[in-house]
């Protein structure tokens, strides 16, 4: 019988140890929690040791210990050591009372279980209203209309917005261009800004083909990021008669 | 189960579904045969047009579902002329930009080059009728293939795919990365 | 406008827009006053209840839609034909939840909170359109803020922002932190 329970209690261990914490403030309240101590007064010794273990046997079932785990441990291995120093002798009473060495701690952790308590709250909301299916097709009276008139990406999306969200795509993969030896002052987004700013400066208008001078994709990509950058920031505007006819790019008025 | 419940299950499953909903789908759910959903919905069906409400149910080749009242549409098109759809999300968007330029294109392939999950762009493009899926592609788990829809081009103004700005760059990229996703 | 008519014009209004349509807008279109409509509304509602029907009107996000009877959840999640999202993970409900209650915030001050890096949370979040950015926080870097969206108060069946679970201790301690981490 005494052994069915330790066998027992050597599983809910192995299932403590096994629960993945969402991060270091989750398990730090776990081990508070289960320990039944009073968290403003925490044995800062005793949870830093239970917590290293913690880190230990991560590593030892071959979990990824995150960095936020080690920030920590190191946290709370500084006010271990803080908490070992004797207190300073206060000399005079306008001196402030030096603080606990666990206050902050103190104070995120209680602000972390609000989180929790909150996420928890959405959560029980988000499973009541999985329940209620909203309409997700549907034809109207107005169809035939309907299909050519709606609005599907809600606004004045055009297809600038569409080239421009690729655009961004491709600066974020230009490193790997990059690496095939383009030399990469020659096609900076700044510089282009700079000589679209310049050349505006001096003409009432530029042609957006007149920005570069070779035809290398990348620097005609370049100048296109370039003139979406100087639109945003509303420098300049720019006007296209047609779809793919030539852009003209003016000073931004108000 | 009666008829009251069968009623109502009927409302609801015509209403959540995204497509037309057959009578076969209807009677496995409800789990009683096709004729008595059938005499169930023509119930349904003439309810709703005696009583002048504002949608309706038809019946369409391939199943049920419910539409607005045709008598109203003059007061439905007003509701359309304002933008109705919350602006598409810079995530949506670059999803679709990936599709655009990519077509035919995985899911997985489209995480690997955005680095997130996109369950819930490619579910909105196609709520709004920007993509489609077409087909699987060969290969393990034969992953479903997304492409652009007539919609799409309607909506930016292009004649084809072949209209679409050229970005030549992504060539490049695409034989670099190649997809080792799959 | 007789009452019957302005009853069965709502009703299609609510049905065929994509997004709660409020108070206003049908006013506006029906070219009767908000009051008016709003006690139409809520005797259509309690229409559908008192009948037991499959689908419901109800108010969430600040206007009225459409959705299914909850009663009836388990037939409608048989169907195959409606788009699923997987439910939010701790991490994302928790990102969320600090977001809901402490908007504007910047993702440092997020994290400050969480103790976590809180990155791809955030991407799951506006990939979801559950946040999405509201310009930059003055100060060191400019930092992205981040607020709820509208479909975040759909997703959640809240009316607004002030619908959010009361967590009075809550406001206490944020004036106090103060977001000391910038």
């Amino acid at each position: 019988m005494e052994n069915l329970i330790n066998r027992q209690e050597e599983q809910d261990l192995y299932k403590i140890r096994l629960k993945v914490f969402e991060g270091p403030l989750e398990l730090l309240l776990h081990l508070i929690e289960q320990a039944e101590i009073d968290i403003y007064n925490i044995p800062i010794a005793e949870i830093t040791d239970q917590f290293l273990e913690h880190i230990q046997t991560m590593k030892f079932l071959n979990l990824q210990v995150a960095t936020d785990f080690l920030l920590m441990a190191a946290t709370l291995m500084q006010i271990k050591a803080r908490m070992l120093l004797p207190r300073p002798v206060v000399e005079n009473d306008e001196e402030p009372e030096e603080e606990d060495p666990r206050q902050e701690l103190v104070e995120r952790l209680l602000e972390y279980k609000k989180v929790k308590k909150v996420a928890a709250k959405l959560q029980e909301q988000e499973t009541e209203w999985s329940m209620y299916y909203g309409r997700s097709g549907g034809y109207f009276a107005d169809q035939e209309t309907a299909a050519t008139s709606t609005d599907p990406l809600g606004g004045d999306i055009s297809l600038w917005d569409l080239v421009q969200a690729f655009g961004v795509l491709l600066e974020s993969l230009t490193p790997r261009l990059e690496l095939e030896g383009m030399p990469q002052e020659q096609y900076s987004i700044q510089d282009k800004m700079g000589k679209i700013l310049k050349d505006l400066a001096e003409a009432p208008k530029v042609y957006f083909s007149s920005l570069f001078n070779d035809n290398s994709r990348k620097a005609i990509v370049t100048c296109f990021l370039a003139l979406l950058e100087l639109i945003r920031l509303r420098k300049v505007m720019v006007r296209q008669n047609q779809i793919f006819s030539e852009i003209e790019i003016f000073r931004w008025e108000e | 189960m009666n008829l009251t419940l069968a009623k109502a299950v009927i409302e609801a499953l015509v209403f959540a579904s995204s497509i037309p909903v057959t009578l076969k789908e209807m009677a496995e759910i409800l789990g009683i045969n096709k004729e008595t959903v059938k005499k169930i919905i023509e119930d349904l069906k003439e309810e709703y047009i005696k009583q002048h409400r504002g949608i309706q149910i038809i019946e369409v080749a391939q199943g049920y579902h419910f539409v607005t009242n045709p008598e109203y549409a003059g007061y439905v098109e007003k509701l359309k002329k304002v933008p109705r759809h919350p602006p598409l999300s810079q995530a949506a968007l670059e999803t679709l930009a990936i599709i655009a330029y990519k077509q035919p294109i995985t899911r997985a392939e489209i995480e690997m080059l955005r680095g997130v999950r996109v369950d819930s762009s490619l579910a909105t493009l196609q709520e709004r009728s920007l993509i489609q899926e077409a087909g699987r592609k060969d290969g393990p788990g034969r992953p479903i293939l997304y492409v652009t829809t007539n919609n799409f081009l309607r909506y930016f103004g292009l004649k084809d795919l072949g209209d679409l700005p050229v970005m030549d760059d992504w060539l490049e990229i695409q034989t670099e990365i190649n997809f080792t996703a799959d």
